[in-house]
């Protein structure tokens, strides 16, 4: 065992931090201690962004989606550079660095240029609350939850800078759809996670994984409508197809992306994906029990499953991408406010009832599992009444023309021919 | 199978329904009074024995001396196809009424036949160049506007590319 | 927790960071750059309050100020008229200058004379939890008053701008 | 929302750089917020002035032009000019040579529609898989087009008289391929979108069109049947014996853009059961009666129209006995189609009126000429 090593699990990559820690020391002898702590903050934030970004981003993200998304339209995806076209991402990076990154004249410059970089900062910052396996998360903070979505709110302003700055209509558009939507959106999200902290009792990430390890149940079966109205909700704030009317191709060109170019739109258009991981490993984390796995977790190490559990859901992202038409932005605007916001409220109230519930029976480890079977049903009740109250009917229309079969003039429906 | 009617008997029926709109048939068309066309056609349209209800071509053509322009109309009930002319006999500015008001389906046509030929539509709504740009020179489907780069072109007696250098073809829009 | 090169690097960063971004929400002629410049100034303060600990009510700032209500300043900024080039309305910086001027004079007076107290250690309890606690029990009076200022506040706004005809309807009704 | 705060409206080009206009085509739109208050066309972009060069080419030697105007369905083109042609100048065409016509004419409808529920599709958001799974099965049709004609898209493949060569002993296996597959295929884009909660809510009642406007703006295909009217010209004025073949015309409820689509689905299917009993009943002998090159047809003036997958396709010539066309009009569908376009995006939002453009099926090369 080398003295670096601390843990005797091969897998335990906490011991290249181990590994840094002593560099930091030995240089603490000869440097000053203030450029010490400047160099660990710097290697902190390569070595998360090298472990955590990058790979996730690149070979998950671009080449995995763009893979996944080729089986679905029945084509190949990426196969030519390197093996398997592993290297295409890269190829793609190169490509982007050397294009010119185009200003219009007209344009905003400071703000166009500042987008892109503020656009990256918080996908990078993200992570830094997420547990990766036990023990494995980089600042564990007992407002992490909080953290979480306080840093996932800044891409916006990022976003709406481009939109705003670019000068032109598309763009103008893009910006004017996505901060109409985070308006919309964020309360219903806000509401599910609620739910989730409410039942669980802690704001601390470690203390959701915590409470899944400790009840044997992971958040979504007692709470599974936030789960997809959450799903939705970061669906619509990332951009993600179905909801993607901010950077709706088929309508506003590329929305706020419209006048970058080069690697000022590569960065956007990798931290898209790095936000979707992200939130995929908050979802994870949040509603899946992160690194847990029903007592699995003895013998697999935690962080791979909480990366297998991550990419399924990142999976359902490009998934729902893949097959599904894009809503118009006020259907979107009214799916929030008339289906999502009630439908948050009403699981709010049903957990923090449950919670009292819990209370008073001293936290009776079996009735979990009782909530969790009466909140499916509730939930598929509630999703149910909710959609008929709302006025919503499923579509009966015939999905077939009528058939003719003589020529002639306006048959009006309903007329036998 | 649709029954396209000869010139007479189009003619009867336009004549039934507006007297004295028909000017001369021939084989295949009923040559109409220009200034008797719309009328007639309206009346030919919510006629229910005529039934001519969707119009379907409408195009220019130049014979030299005269335009004529063809008014394909045809009935879905009655699957019927007649075939109107109207001639315009002023080179220099030929006018036609226009039956826009009649069919909407006409507007792009007869724009189309105004940019191409320069035939006028009198009471169009918007009749503008739609295929080529405003202050194209002359009308590249009459028959003395050359195919060939140079050729000279109707109306300006000069060759094309004299006229193009003289006044900027695109015009700006604002 | 601000003795150390960290923490002490940090707070000189954040207050040059806050106070420019605050000087430039003033002199800024673009809306939307006052806008920008807000922002990154209700970030500073976030930085702060993490500076002292106070890491929920940092994050709540940040939620809060940075998540929601820049983003509906952005929405208004939108909704603005000719909002996006020049805003050169300059009739009222010789007063502005001057209420600036008295005010931080009252300020500098203030931090001057007002005896400090200095604690060695941050307050044990500053979690969620007892911050929760402490709004319902303790100060919930305040709190609720708060909540229906706000609301009063909500309807306000919604009053001021109703168009003239919506009123007509209303009187109407 | 644009009543209770003020807005400006302003305008906004939608093409003719647009991935949603299919082509050079630009909509002026004026909006208010999202609203579209005021569409205008601008076209004119692609004009090559065909009419007018056909006009100095003889009558053979303007097949190939007619495959340049609506590139997506040249075979149809070349069809409804041959039959203009034959029309003018009085000549039959041989049973085999009209029934290669019919089975190539509704492969290209198969293949055009392909391509127009998938941009269709994509047009309303669906992220390419719809249309990559069209052109998946379009591929197979241009294969066949290219073992039979040369070409996969301009094939140039009819002739005044009958068709160019006749069958290649691989057609038919292969055209039996795409008549296994095409059924699934329909049956698999519906399952896709035609059930589709979000395709419904963003193509039902959008861009709705009454059967009098439908009629009175000259429309045709697939947007005057979407709007309930029975009118194909394959029926009410049969050629190249269409009469023989068993197939019905499918319509629309109340005109909308998701009307169209529907419509456009089981176009295919029907096609299919048409080349189907093409294909079985092919008869033998000649694919092409002897025309003179230069062919001088007798005085006089001839409209001939079929239906393309687009719609009415008519060609107007007028002889005065020379070799080439005095006058040569293409009667184009998606000019024509166009002309409501305005009525049927104003009133509706931004995404609405590419909806609209999308169920119309434009071809660039078909309104520029």
């Amino acid at each position: 065992m080398t003295p670096f090593l601390t843990s005797d699990r091969w897998y335990d990559i906490r011991d290249l931090g181990n590994l840094s820690s002593a560099i930091l020391e030995a240089l603490d002898k000869v440097l000053p201690f203030e450029v010490v702590y400047i160099l660990a903050a710097v290697i902190g934030f390569v070595a998360s962004f090298l472990l955590f970004v990058l790979p996730s981003q690149l070979f998950v993200g671009v080449y995995g989606e763009r893979r996944l998304i080729g089986r679905m339209q029945s084509r190949l995806g990426p196969n030519r550079v390197g093996p398997f076209g592993l290297l295409q991402p890269i190829a793609d990076a190169i490509k982007l660095i050397q294009k010119e990154a185009l200003t219009p004249t007209q344009a905003d410059r400071a703000v166009m240029y500042v987008a892109p970089i503020l656009f990256v900062m918080p996908a990078v910052l993200l992570w830094a609350v997420i547990p990766f396996g036990e023990h494995m998360v980089i600042a564990d903070i007992p407002v992490s939850l909080m953290y979480f979505l306080a840093v996932s709110s800044l891409p916006v302003i990022a976003t709406f800078m481009a939109g705003w700055s670019a000068n032109n209509k598309y763009s103008l558009f893009g910006a004017m759809r996505i901060v109409s939507m985070v308006i919309s959106y964020e309360s219903p999200l806000v509401l599910t996670l609620l739910g989730a902290v409410v039942l669980t009792g802690t704001i601390s990430l470690s203390g959701m994984v915590a409470w899944a390890d400790e009840f044997n149940i992971w958040v979504v079966f007692v709470q599974p409508l936030a789960l997809v109205i959450y799903f939705i909700c970061v669906s619509a704030e990332l951009n993600r197809t179905p909801v993607d009317i901010a950077e709706a191709e088929s309508e506003i060109v590329a929305g706020y992306l419209t006048e970058y170019s080069g690697m000022k739109w590569g960065l956007f258009y990798g931290m898209d994906i790095g936000y979707a991981l992200a939130a995929s490993g908050f979802i994870t984390t949040v509603f899946l029990g992160g690194w847990t796995f029903f007592g699995l977790e003895a013998w697999i190490p935690g962080w791979l499953i909480f990366i297998a559990k991550t990419y399924l859901i990142y999976f359902l992202f490009i998934w729902t991408r893949g097959t599904l038409p894009r809503l118009r932005a006020d259907q979107l605007m009214a799916f929030a406010w008339k289906f999502l916001l009630p439908l948050g409220v009403f699981n709010l109230l049903i957990v923090s009832t449950e919670r009292m519930l819990w209370f008073e029976q001293d936290y009776a480890k079996g009735l979990v599992y009782v909530f969790a079977a009466v909140n499916i049903a509730l939930s598929a009740v509630l999703v149910y009444v909710w959609a008929r109250f709302n006025g919503y009917r499923p579509e009966r229309t015939p999905t077939r023309p009528r058939l003719v079969k003589q020529a002639g003039g306006y048959i009006p429906v309903g007329e036998r021919s | 199978m649709t029954r396209e009617l000869t010139g007479s008997e189009a003619a009867a029926l336009a004549e039934a329904l507006v007297p004295g709109s028909v000017d001369r048939t021939t084989e295949t068309a009923c040559y109409l009074k220009p200034d008797r066309l719309v009328e007639t056609l309206r009346a030919l349209r919510d006629d229910p024995e005529a039934n001519l209800v969707h119009l379907t071509n409408l195009c220019g053509v130049d014979y030299w001396d005269h335009f004529e322009v063809v008014y394909h109309i045809q009935s879905f009930e009655k699957n019927h196809l007649a075939c109107f002319k109207v001639e315009a006999w002023d080179r220099e500015k030929p006018e036609v009424p226009s039956v826009t008001p009649v069919f909407h389906g006409a507007w792009m046509q007869e724009c189309e036949a105004y940019d191409l030929f320069g035939i006028q539509f009198a009471g169009h709504p918007n009749l503008y160049r739609i295929l080529l740009w405003e202050g194209y020179p002359g009308w590249p489907l009459r028959k003395d506007f050359l195919a060939m780069p140079g050729g000279l072109q109707p109306g300006l007696g000069e060759f094309a590319g004299v006229a193009r250098r003289q006044e900027p073809p695109v015009k700006v829009i604002e | 927790m601000m003795d150390g090169f960290g923490p002490s690097l940090a707070f000189w960063v954040l207050a040059a960071i806050t106070l420019v971004a605050a000087g430039g929400v003033m002199v800024s002629r673009n809306l939307l750059h006052a806008v920008l410049f807000l922002i990154l100034t209700f970030v500073g303060v976030a930085g702060f309050f993490v500076l002292l600990s106070a890491d929920f009510i940092a994050m709540a700032q940040v939620i809060i100020y940075v998540g929601a209500i820049a983003v509906l300043v952005l929405f208004a900024v939108l909704l603005t008229p000719r909002s996006s080039r020049d805003n050169s309305e300059t009739r009222w910086a010789a007063p502005g200058i001057l209420l600036a001027v008295c005010l931080a004079a009252i300020f500098l007076f203030v931090v001057h004379d007002t005896a400090w107290r200095t604690v060695d250690a941050a307050p044990a309890n500053l979690s969620a939890a007892s911050l929760g606690r402490a709004l319902l029990s303790t100060w919930v009076v305040p709190f609720e008053i708060a909540s229906v200022l706000l609301t009063a506040a909500l309807v306000g706004a919604i009053m001021l701008t109703r168009s003239p005809e919506e009123e007509a309807e209303d009187a109407l009704a | 929302m644009s009543g209770v705060i003020k807005s400006e409206p302003f305008v906004i080009n939608i093409g003719p750089q647009h991935p949603s206009t299919h082509g050079v085509f630009r909509i002026k739109a004026t909006v208010d917020g999202e609203k579209v208050i005021d569409a205008e066309m601008v076209m004119g972009y692609l004009h090559r002035s065909m009419e007018k060069l056909a006009e100095e080419r003889t009558y053979t030697q303007n097949i190939p032009f007619t495959d340049r105007t609506d590139y997506l369905s040249s075979m149809s083109n070349n069809l409804g000019y041959c039959l203009a042609v034959e029309k003018l100048a009085g000549i039959e065409v041989p049973p085999r040579g009209n029934a290669i016509r019919v089975i190539m004419a509704e492969l290209q409808r198969l293949a055009s529609h392909c391509m127009a529920v998938g941009a269709f599709a994509n047009d309303t958001g669906a992220w390419q898989t719809p249309v990559m799974w069209a052109f998946r099965e379009r591929e197979k049709i241009l294969d066949i087009f290219e073992v039979t004609s040369g070409a996969r898209l301009t094939c140039n493949y009819m002739r005044i008289g009958g068709v160019a060569f006749d069958l290649r002993p691989e057609f038919e296996p292969m055209v039996r391929r795409v008549l296994r597959d095409f059924p699934p295929f329909i049956d698999e884009m519906e399952g896709l979108l035609s059930g589709n909660e979000i395709f419904i809510a963003r193509t039902k009642g959008v861009g709705v069109l009454t059967p009098e406007m439908a009629t009175n703006a000259s429309l045709s295909g697939p947007m005057l049947r979407g709007s309930g009217i029975a009118w194909d010209i394959r029926k009410a004025d049969p050629y190249c014996g269409y009469e023989q073949y068993d197939f019905d015309i499918p319509i629309g409820y109340n005109g909308d853009s998701y009307d169209r689509f529907i419509v456009r689905l089981e176009e295919m299917r029907q096609s299919v059961r048409i080349i189907q009993q093409a294909l079985d009943g092919l008869p033998g002998g000649p694919f092409r009666t002897e025309v003179p090159l230069a062919l001088r047809p007798p005085k006089g003036e001839a409209y001939a129209r079929i239906e393309s997958p687009r719609g009415e396709l008519g060609y107007y010539l007028v002889s005065d006995e020379g070799p080439s066309p005095y006058r040569f009009h293409i009667r184009p569908p998606s000019f024509i189609n166009l002309s409501a376009l305005k009525e049927m995006t104003v009133g509706g939002t931004v995404a609405d009126a590419i909806v609209v453009l999308g169920s119309i099926d434009i071809v660039v090369g078909e309104i520029d000429r």
